[in-house]
């Protein structure tokens, strides 16, 4: 496969395949998270990259033998590490014994949320999960470091010119995703606040969130985009989440419990963890939203107002 | 009543489940990228109707029949745009291929 | 809120990033990073003091006990380390001001200093944490800043260097997430005290064999160990020099922490060093990169690519004080540990001097400068008779156990080895000393003053804690032998 | 019937996934990816019913916007290189 | 065994597959697809270990009795983000090298590296 958009879309149905793999395997929110990100957002960050770095691959010369040899040597290891493990599906397993029944059968009583995984996520293993949104900060933050580019574009009016000739073909698709985006943001808020309830929470309202921006800004155009988005607010936007999420465990340090109990938001426990979750799940999805923006954003930019694009004819 | 319910919502995912692999024959074994573009476009959209409506009768949950009716009307207002969208996009390339000869 | 001192040392510089944003001026951003770093190292300080007088100390986050919530766990080795990274760190964010103004367009400072706390908390996480799962997301966001901060570099290849550093770090990440994954299988519990007490029981079987063999492949990759140190060069090298400094003297050490830390704590010394040939294996890449990468930065002509192979070579070393698994050796390798962050931070940070004024680090400019520059090119000389080991710096300290370690254990081979090794770094520093004292000045460079005070003070703070470890060794020689103690079970 | 409903759309999806791998053009692959979406679409919700538990429709709603998307996406941008050779060409 | 592995070793071969890409292909678009698939399989490797058989999707409701484990998914949820995270920043890394040394291939980034020096 020498075309690399042909690889992108191949990619995207694997990444398909491995969410519906999920579903069949029980893991509703994982197979959620693994369809918006890795089908819809990573698919078109890399569509988005080789509109600048080129669609074809060079032939490869040597004979990867090294390579070959390395991966040959890895898989045999795994296989061999395999052999001992316990069987598929077995419930015996250790994994089903030690930590996991708690979780199951427990945390109905202690923090009141029906989806287990919400409840692991957001208060047991809260922490993870605020390293998971700082990540996503931290790509923010790397991709604005390497992708920012002055303000001074190459030649505004060519661009626009030739984003336009790209939008007036797109009539229908206009009139179409005109009536799909307030029910996109609406979808957004469901998936936010039903997350411990069912399948969903602040990551994946995130993305959804973020996914109708970037259907808005393809269908309309850069220009258009940023006027309804101001770049340095969404920056505040995304620094305010990560804040948001740290400050639920700065007040229950203030109150004297440990860092992320949410149990000292309240004079009820579960109620204190409830509120805790709904907030900490606000300040993912705050995040993750601004900072996939950005991201698409700065992409979007560097292509436009890029050097290397300056002698060339649109 | 049950028993009607359960025999209409088995034909619907019956002619469902036709109509998909039809259209699967057909990606696989028409000639050109229009015609393709034809037995999908089709039946993709029929079919998943017929499956879903399959669906709706076989299930007696509200909620479960609401979410039902909502994708079921999104893959009627998205199919068939995107469909439009492809036809679109692989007219104007040929277009610009015929002004270049 | 003494109670609260582990999880503040995460999270005060962890929340200060974002809030960085909020500030307008990249003058303040740098005073509040200061502030903040500062912070840190107070916290890691009255750390160490609690550690060492009490014992262990373990912290419940979210109150949830730890099989089930993530508790950190701070004993004497993760008090050490807390106390390294942010010393190192507050030092070097000193020069950052001057430094970057140089090296980095102005409107990235903001992001800069973001990026610089992060990297920060992010190695603060991954020592201070007790679960293996937390060590991954936080060895993620350390590395995720760690190839912005080095792709901000001023030379094109800082993009290059940094892509496969992406490459090499995230399939390093991989290999830790598999291993984690296949402990995790065998015992049902990602928290590293509880996985220690349970592999015992499955120690024999070939999945915990696997999984300890891709956790110790993924984290030497991170470590830059000898032959996976492809990456390590030219990300120094090219990477902005304050960058480099912090770098150089913190990125690798908490790697070695975190080998330690799973050969050591989690899988029991009985499986690691007994079942597999690791001990072996270890030392002969231990010398083997001595050897190779002390050649290396012999041959080199940019004096960042030169002290970037000579921390390979040191690397070396601690993995072969680390192979040796007695206390002696453990406490040899966490003593060098010890003493090669404040080197390489000297040199380093000396060397971000050199580039603010000459803008350049090839040898061929260093002509001279011992006359120009007299004050920054003592200090690059103290470092360096440092890191041969001469008596009176830390670097013989460090040398003199590692070697009463070695003899210890009866292998004299490998004592001569180490010792032909500093031979090597002999000639190696010598080649700058000779630039720099005997040759004459390049024409045109008259101009070149001394570095600005901003520089100096940093620098020969790190160059006297140099001098000062060097002479009185109580206090890191002490810290060393309690961690290693605790590691292996023996009550001092 | 649901089992076989099923098993037809798996095996619609292997046929999507041989036209996608095939081409020969680039929207024959377009064409194919999104059939491919709308399937798993499909596959989801009959599967929520094969394992009794239909609740998780969400999935299925956020995979049918998530194709589209991505449809436009690719559309978009190919769009970018069909012009940029066109003007290349041009000049 | 056959049966009670085979789902593992599936796993192992479509890691080798993305690991292979990474490391042998020359293009640096390619080689992020291929870390991505090689995260993904990891991705479909715990979640494989977190089915129990009979077991349903980890959310409460009445009367079920056997859940499937949810630690996995929220470990692999996490990881998720990290992947992401990680092809965000290599994308734009790949962005900037081709406007500094004008292509994307490894081995043509390295001749005009050498002539540099």
């Amino acid at each position: 496969m020498k075309d690399l958009l042909a690889v992108i879309m191949l990619l995207g149905i694997y990444s398909l395949l491995s969410a519906s793999f999920f579903v069949a395997m029980d893991a509703v929110d994982v197979a959620f998270t693994e369809a918006s990100v890795g089908a819809g957002i990573s698919t078109l960050l890399m569509l988005v990259a080789i509109t600048m770095t080129g669609r074809s691959e060079h032939p490869v010369r040597h004979k990867p033998l090294l390579a070959l040899a390395v991966v040959i040597v890895t898989g045999s290891l795994l296989i061999y590490g395999t052999l001992d493990m316990p069987y598929f599906g077995s419930a015996e397993a250790p994994i089903h014994q030690h930590v996991a029944p708690r979780y199951i059968n427990d945390s109905m009583q202690e923090i009141g949320v029906p989806n287990i995984v919400t409840s692991v996520l957001a208060s047991y293993r809260a922490f993870d999960t605020f390293g998971e949104v700082v990540v996503i900060f931290t790509a923010g933050m790397g991709v604005l470091a390497l992708l920012s580019v002055a303000r001074r574009p190459v030649d505004i009016k060519k661009v626009n010119s030739f984003n336009n000739s790209m939008h007036e073909q797109h009539l229908v698709l206009r009139i179409v995703t005109k009536m799909l985006i307030p029910f996109i943001l609406l979808f957004a808020l469901y998936v936010q606040f039903h997350g411990d309830f069912g399948p969903g929470g602040g990551f994946q309202a995130g993305v959804i969130f973020a996914s109708s921006i970037f259907l808005y800004t393809m269908l309309f155009g850069m220009t258009t985009a940023r006027r309804l988005i101001n770049q340095s607010f969404i920056q505040i936007l995304a620094a305010s989440g990560v804040l948001l999420y740290g400050s639920v465990g700065v007040v229950s340090l203030l109150n004297g419990k440990n860092f992320f109990d949410y149990s000292a938001l309240s004079s009820d426990p579960v109620a204190g963890q409830h509120l805790g979750i709904l907030l900490i799940e606000l300040g993912v999805g705050i995040t993750v939203a601004s900072v996939m923006v950005i991201i698409f954003f700065k992409f979007a930019d560097r292509r436009d107002y890029s050097p290397s694009n300056e002698n060339k004819d649109f | 009543m049950d028993t009607l319910l359960q025999v209409s919502s088995g034909l619907f995912l019956l002619i469902g489940s036709f109509l998909c692999l039809s259209g699967g024959v057909g990606i696989l074994r028409f000639p050109d990228f229009y015609t393709r573009m034809h037995a999908v476009g089709v039946t993709d959209t029929l079919a998943t109707a017929m499956i879903l409506t399959g669906l709706i009768l076989h299930n007696p949950d509200f909620m479960v029949d609401v979410k039902l009716v909502i994708i079921l009307l999104m893959t009627l207002f998205i199919s068939p745009t995107a469909s439009h969208a492809l036809a679109n996009a692989a007219m104007h390339e040929d277009l610009a291929k015929q002004n270049e000869q | 809120m003494l109670a609260h001192l582990p999880i503040l040392q995460v999270i005060v510089p962890l929340l200060a990033a974002p809030l960085c944003l909020f500030l307008t001026r990249p003058r303040l951003v740098w005073l509040f990073a200061i502030i903040v770093s500062g912070l840190a190292f107070l916290i890691s300080s009255l750390l160490l003091q609690q550690v060492m007088t009490s014992g262990t100390i373990i912290y419940e986050l979210g109150g949830w006990e730890a099989p089930w919530g993530i508790e950190y766990r701070i004993d004497q080795l993760n008090a050490l380390l807390l106390l390294i990274i942010t010393a190192i760190s507050t030092v070097v964010l000193f020069s950052a001001d001057t430094s970057i103004r140089k090296e980095i367009p102005e409107d990235r400072h903001t992001v800069f200093y973001i990026l610089y706390l992060l990297s920060l908390a992010a190695m603060l996480g991954i020592v201070a944490t007790g679960d293996a799962f937390n060590v991954f997301v936080f060895l993620e966001i350390s590395s995720l800043s760690a190839y912005a901060l080095i792709a901000l570099g001023k030379d094109r290849r800082a993009l290059w260097a940094s892509y496969q550093y992406l490459i090499m770090g995230t399939i390093g990440a991989t290999f830790i997430l598999i291993g984690i994954g296949l402990m995790y299988q065998m015992t049902g519990t990602l928290n590293m005290y509880d996985l220690s007490i349970r592999l015992p029981e499955v120690e024999q079987t070939r999945t915990v064999f696997t999984a300890f063999a891709f956790v110790i492949v993924g984290v030497c990759l991170k470590l830059a160990m000898f032959p996976l140190h492809l990456w390590l060069p030219n990300a120094y090298a090219y990477a902005p020099s304050i960058v480099t400094a912090f770098f150089a003297a913190t990125a690798t050490k908490v790697a070695i922490y975190l080998l330690i830390r799973f050969t050591f704590s989690v899988f029991a010394v009985s499986l690691s060093i007994t079942h597999l040939p690791l001990q072996m294996l270890f030392v002969v890449l231990g010398l083997v990169g001595i050897f190779v990468a002390s050649t290396a930065a012999i041959y080199q002509t940019s004096i960042k690519h030169l002290f970037a192979y000579s921390s390979i070579a040191q690397i070396g070393y601690m993995i072969v004080g680390f192979s040796v698994t007695s206390v002696a050796g453990l406490t040899a390798t966490l003593l060098h540990l010890f003493n090669h962050a404040l080197m390489k931070g000297a040199l380093f940070l000396a060397l971000a001097a050199v580039v603010y004024r000459i803008g350049s680090t090839q040898l061929s400019q260093f002509q001279g400068l011992g006359r120009q520059m007299p004050v920054t090119m003592a200090a690059i000389v103290i470092g360096g008779l440092s890191l041969i080991g001469v008596p009176l710096t830390v670097g013989f300290v460090s040398k003199w156990y590692l070697v009463m370690a070695v003899i210890e254990n009866g292998w004299w081979p490998v004592a001569v080895l180490i010792l032909l090794g500093s031979l090597l770094a002999v000639v190696y520093v010598w080649r700058i000393v000779e630039a720099a004292y005997f040759k004459p000045a390049l024409a045109g460079t008259e101009t070149i003053k001394e570095a600005p005070l901003s520089f100096l003070i940093p620098i020969w703070t790190l160059v006297l804690a140099n001098i000062y470890f060097g002479i009185d060794t109580r206090l890191s020689v002490q810290v060393a032998q309690a961690a290693s103690q605790s590691l292996f079970g023996v009550s001092p | 019937m649901l089992i076989a409903a099923t098993l037809a759309i798996l095996v619609v999806m292997i046929m999507a996934t041989i036209r996608a791998v095939m081409g020969p053009t680039l929207y024959d692959r377009v064409l194919a990816v999104n059939m491919f979406g709308t399937k798993t679409v499909l596959l989801i919700s009959l599967l929520g019913f094969v394992m009794g538990r239909p609740e998780f429709l969400d999935i299925a709603i956020v995979y049918a916007l998530i194709n589209f998307i991505s449809v436009i996406g690719v559309l978009r941008y190919s769009d970018y290189f069909t012009l940029k050779r066109n003007g290349e060409q041009k000049k | 065994m056959l049966m009670g592995l085979y789902n593992d070793w599936v796993v192992v071969v479509l890691m080798m597959i993305g690991f292979y890409i990474v490391i042998a292909h020359g293009n640096l678009i390619k080689k992020i697809v291929g870390l991505s698939i090689f995260q993904t399989s990891v991705f479909i490797f715990y979640i494989s270990m977190a089915k129990v058989d009979g077991g349903t999707a980890p959310i409460l409701a009445e009367g079920i009795q056997q859940y499937s484990n949810p630690l996995p998914h929220v470990l692999i949820l996490t990881a998720i983000v990290v992947g992401i995270a990680t092809t965000a920043l290599g994308l734009a890394l790949a962005v900037r090298i081709k406007e500094a040394y004008g292509s994307v291939e490894e081995e043509e980034i390295q001749k005009k590296d050498n002539l540099d020096c």
